[in-house]
């Protein structure tokens, strides 16, 4: 299959739908769903364990995942009810990925809620989103999870009958999913289930363990087709994808501000408080004046991809292009002004960089995201050298 | 006699307007007494109080009214050459002013009769505002003043200035304050031009000899001027919060026009820093919105300073692309001659005159560093740096 | 005429000759030179009559070049005896730079006694020279200023007979030259009087008005012929027109992270030095170790043109490259930590800021000398974009 | 006996080595008699003085020695497996320690039968490493050391520490402080690996419980500790001006080889960052190299500091760079065991590795925050930070 490449735009005024924008707050709704999930992952998922699960054979926080599913119910949030959903939208999804961020929970959420969520709701396939939406069934969307959101690439899947072949490496959230969604060559959406010998998934040693990889070989595996025309339902599941992580390296940088804010006015060096230094208030000042900014473009990817918005390619593209740099930003200067305790690895900081790092090049680097702004809002590349 | 309810929504106010308009021909010609009609109306400021141009009604409000009045074709205040008076000026008299004060100076203000400036930083007073020096001592009903101000934008059109004096230099420098208005046209008020590096007079030195101010232009209490300072000062940064511009409205618009327009002054380097640029001017456009909707919703929040030191930033490093994507061209400039600024005029002069004046960006109206300490200290709790000038009387203070 | 490209090579381990590198130290015959210049432009050429002069009819300081030539004798170091000159090397031509920058004074050095005794001195044209070397003739290379140095260029001018005509745009340096060196459209380089009805320079107003730019507009102006084949001449001259700019930028920096360190020590904010504040502190720290760095990479470029080194063209992009930015955030910081004061006309730091941005952007941008140091070193520019 | 002159140019320094390998067969096959037969011939460091491996020779000759040794083919003393016995140990012993101290322990330093470590950091005493809590107490003819150190390299392979402790709690922090040399083979050290993010276990944290230190292991006099430290520290910083790396010598040519060999990973973006820090390294080979010229030529400069400073910043975004050319390939890790570092190890491993090892770079050996301190206060004169600490008696000052 083929992701279609975004189509240029003569300006960047035809992106501007006047000069109205989306409410960019958090409703009361939200503001209770976030004390409902912070709860949970402060009480269930406190990073002393995500620490030691980095190292665990089981990678992935089972049980979180199945209490975020069973207890709260945020599984589903964008699908609407009567296709087994909360009837709620990507806002709401997006806070929960900022919660989940600001706790490095190893859970797959992104993988199934989100992206694989939305392919399926996109298509409409109705059976499979709501064994999703309840949290019976944990699905992924067989990509590379480094591959650019939204843009053109194609899948070396291939069908033959009802069997699917081919490799795909550092597939994210697929280590525990029951299912995996397969984009073909053809264009087409396939299942696979994965209790089948002819999937083998091998676990990578990863950068971010609390988000483990692997590399998946199907080997004429069995496949349910979902849909013969999936390259734009494809598409629009991993801009929604980068839409939604946006919220969650939200989540990052905001732990690692107020981590090293605490830290500062705790330590103290030559008799005095770290936070009695001006040159390191100045640099947490800095990066408040960061993180209020990834707090907007976030939330505007996330109101774009709830109101469907055509501006959404642009919006996911700028909240990953700043969010990425701000989460990496915000982990190195926590890292650096916890000074050396910060190094070590009975530490949690590292946790937040690990993360924060790989999360970047997920779904696309900020310069693969940026460059992809460039042709959708109409800054062209340079024309080629001449050579001599 | 009650006043009327203020309007509750656009639709509201803007029925208030149409009506206003059918008793008002918006362009019968006398521009000054259509403007007074709706400053009695209230219609000036719906969010202002009733009697003093408003309705009381929510700031939210004054856009729309402004916007119905635009669309008939109505003349206006000119509000972009009188900012301090409607910007600082006109809060600060709604605040601190006397209702005497209010019914004199509000009215001429808001129809542009009158242009104010503020008389607030010295050459010895700059971030640390707190220091001045401009002595205003009792003598009958009046204060006699001297001192000398700087940073003074407008003074030259100015009828009336803010002004803010030491009024007892045995105590801390906060507490020997106090905050006045200037009759700029008064003996003893000398404006002169100050050239900065564009070349432009766009600010003034003021020396202020013997200048007489009656006791009645007092705002606020003997002693209070820092509280009644503080109070401006909020509304200026307040102020940041105003309408979103649209996508590439500012400076960058100016950049990415000329990069889609040049395919010869691109390169690769250029290319990213130019997207990198794009990406923060939507960026900040959006943080600015979403302080905007935060304040509508009642929920004022801290982010106009950060808001204030990113655009300085922002708008420093988009000039200085502006410059290397024009490369050899960029070493010509337009015009050096001194000369008073024209609203307006940023866009139409030279990326070097862009370059040059927006150095001024992280210095005025507080200094990125001040904004800097300000965000450690009141949105982060951090501890501010240790001051040895609060408690020791002005006077002896080492300057 | 075509300057001829650089050729690429194919590592940058050809440039690397075997871990030697030259002197990057002053000697003490250069300090001695650097002493006499400072105290000639101290006394002449106070800031306050650079300022004045950038609004006077002559905006070039006529008697503190001729004192430079006359007294110090220092137009024509890098020349021979025997043809003229001081026979010492393109190192002490810039601790001449160095000092000249320190002062922004406005004089044509870097045309007359750099670019023009280059290319003459590259072709051995010895008449011209010996004037040049002691003073008694400006001349000025006819290329515009913001030309990359050394890159392919070609001249627009025609010969005709004994007669030349072409526009040249921004021409620095030409303002009080006798003798306009002219490359032309064949690759030969002639010279022209500008004493003549067929020679017209048209002042233009200039971002640095202490290194006022001219246009030139040649009419049939009578020539004579220096070189049929000039081009490497006009290169090398170009190259070595930044090599040596690099160390009048450092001097630039240097002035700046002086007169920053002296302001924060005088002037007091809250009843403290500004100096007592750490942030700002760390911003002079950062500042200096950039000047370090600068003053080395100047230091290379000189020695390279003093050696006539296979390696001048990097250490020349790599100076400007470095120097350039270095400069300009010098200025930036200097004005910035003057406040307000620094943001007047009747203050030096401006003329400083408008030297280093029209320094930065002479002979090249430092993102035109990134460019070009990508193709001298083989790190080469990404393949054109695919289209969609 | 007189000493013999030492040499005075590298052909001097040449003919010795040629006169000591005739009698002495570098591949002999007994290393370390070759090593101690070097060190008796006052050839181990020309530097160091008569009688204690060298012969009082200037410090730029001991490069063309070493030199003339290797084209031989003699065994070396694997200086890269005991630098902080060469670095620091060694310099410290021929500055403060006694005579006896010297020739017990600098021969089998350098012939490196012994290594050293150094037991400095605790974790309450990081930049600030004069607020050491590590006590010891006289006891006869030894001291008593309690206490944990921490970021201790080579721990748990060195014979020998250099140890700094708190000798005297009420007097200053600077004050109460004694420098000693202890077995780590001693009762009571106990080597804990600590583990970084990287996975590895580079570092140990020290316990000393009881541990026996005698007297005669004491360098310098009681309550001078802080004095000798800082001679050591001086140390760590000169070494830096060693020899200069060809160009593309660090971490700018792991990444330039890629972007040569991967053409599928170029960007625009990419581009011009790495065309920067190829500018901003190659800009440091300089710098470090003109700094080594100043110290060779007498004029030690202050330039150190800020080499480390560019260094750090430099390898941090190097490392960035490489990651964002790798792109989705740099989602994977190679290996997070704990495990003892390898030397040489760092180009081996993958970009992600050198990425997090890299922001050690800002903290060990002195953080970038206290080298900009140290370089404001040292170099540009400005004043320090206001200290409350260097007056009150340790054991008063809040921790």
């Amino acid at each position: 299959m083929s992701l279609t490449a975004e189509t240029p735009t003569t300006t960047s005024q035809d992106h501007v739908e006047g000069t109205s924008l989306p409410d960019l707050l958090y409703s009361d709704v939200e503001e209770d769903l976030r004390s409902s999930v912070r709860a949970l992952v402060t009480a269930r998922s406190p990073w002393s364990d995500v620490l030691a699960r980095t190292e665990a054979e089981e990678r992935v926080d089972v049980d979180l995942w199945a209490r975020l599913g069973r207890d709260l119910g945020v599984l589903g949030l964008p699908v609407a009810e009567d296709r087994g959903g909360a009837g709620a939208s990507w806002r709401e999804v997006a806070v929960v990925a900022e919660e989940l961020g600001r706790a490095v929970a190893a859970v797959p959420f992104l993988g199934s809620a989100v992206m694989a969520t939305a392919v399926l709701d996109r298509i409409g396939a109705t059976d499979l989103l709501e064994g999703l939406a309840e949290g019976a069934v944990t699905a992924a969307l067989l990509i590379p999870f480094g591959q650019l959101a939204g843009n053109t690439w194609r899948s070396t899947c291939t069908r033959d009958g009802d069997t699917v072949s081919g490799t795909v490496r550092s597939v994210a959230d697929a280590r525990v999913a029951d299912v995996l969604l397969v984009p073909t060559q053809d264009g087409a959406l396939v299942q696979v289930a994965v209790d089948q010998e002819q999937v083998t998934r091998t676990p990578v040693v990863s950068l971010d363990e609390t988000r483990p990889l692997v590399d998946i070989v199907l080997d004429r595996a069995a496949a349910e087709l979902v849909a013969a025309d999936a390259s734009s339902a494809v598409e629009h599941a991993t801009v929604v994808g980068a839409a939604v992580l946006a919220s969650e390296q939200l989540g990052v940088a905001e732990w690692c501000l107020q981590a090293t804010v605490g830290y500062l006015q705790d330590r103290r060096q030559f008799g005095r408080t770290l936070a009695s230094y001006q040159a390191l208030r100045h640099r947490c000042a800095d990066l408040w004046v960061q993180v209020t900014q990834a707090r907007a473009v976030a939330r505007y990817a996330a109101a774009c991809a709830a109101e469907d918005s055509p501006d959404l390619p642009v919006a996911a593209s700028l909240a990953q292009a700043l969010c990425s740099d701000v989460a990496v930003h915000a982990a190195e200067e926590c890292l650096q002004l916890h000074g050396g305790i910060g190094f070590t690895w009975e530490n949690p900081v590292h946790l937040y960089l690990k993360r924060a790092t790989s999360s970047a090049l997920a779904l696309g680097s900020p310069h693969a995201h940026r460059s992809k702004l460039g042709r959708l809002v109409n800054l062209p590349a340079p024309l080629p050298e001449e050579l001599p | 006699m009650t006043a009327p309810a203020p309007p509750q929504t656009p639709a509201e106010a803007r029925r208030l307007v149409t009506a206003f308009l059918a008793d008002h021909d918006p362009r019968g010609g006398d521009d000054l007494e259509f403007l007074r009609a709706r400053f009695d109306a209230g219609l000036a400021r719906v969010s202002w109080p009733h009697g003093l141009g408003g309705l009381g009604a929510s700031s939210a409000l004054d856009g729309p009214v402004d916007d119905a009045f635009a669309a008939a074709g109505a003349p206006d205040n000119r509000p972009h050459s009188n900012i301090i008076g409607l910007g600082m000026a006109a809060p600060t008299l709604l605040a601190f002013g006397t209702p005497d004060q209010q019914h004199r100076w509000l009215r001429p203000l808001w129809t542009h009769e009158d242009v104010w400036c503020q008389l607030f930083s010295e050459p010895g007073a700059g971030s640390d505002l707190a220091a001045v020096a401009t002595s205003a001592v009792r003598d009958g009903d009046d204060w006699v003043v001297n001192g000398q101000k700087v940073w003074t934008s407008l003074a030259h059109e100015s009828r009336w200035a803010l002004l803010v004096a030491r009024t007892d230099p045995k105590a801390p420098k906060h507490r020997g304050l106090t905050y006045f208005v200037c009759d700029m046209d008064a003996p003893g008020v000398d404006v002169r031009p100050l050239r900065q590096i564009t070349g432009e007079t766009e600010f003034n030195e003021v020396f202020l000899d013997d200048v007489r101010v009656p006791d009645d232009q007092r705002i606020g209490e003997v002693g209070a001027g820092w509280r009644v300072t503080q109070g401006t000062l909020m509304n200026e940064r307040v102020a940041i919060g105003g309408a979103t511009p649209p996508r590439e409205g500012g400076p960058i618009g100016t950049l990415a026009q000329h990069w889609r327009e040049h395919p010869e002054d691109r390169t690769a380097g250029l290319h990213d820093e130019v997207l990198r640029l794009w990406v923060d001017a939507e960026a900040l456009r959006l943080t600015s919105a979403r302080l905007t909707q935060q304040l509508l919703a009642g929920q004022p929040g801290p982010e106009g300073s950060g808001a204030k030191l990113a655009y300085a930033s922002l708008a420093q490093r988009t000039s200085a692309a502006e410059l290397g994507v024009l490369g050899g061209e960029a070493l010509r400039y337009d015009d050096w001659t001194a000369r008073r600024p024209v609203v307006g005029d940023l866009a139409e002069r030279t990326p070097g005159f862009r370059f040059l004046r927006a150095k001024a960006n992280s210095i005025e109206g507080g200094t990125s560093e001040v904004l800097r300490n300000i965000i450690a200290e009141r949105v982060l709790g951090l501890p501010g740096e240790p001051r040895a000038d609060r408690d020791t009387p002005w006077e002896d203070l080492p300057r």
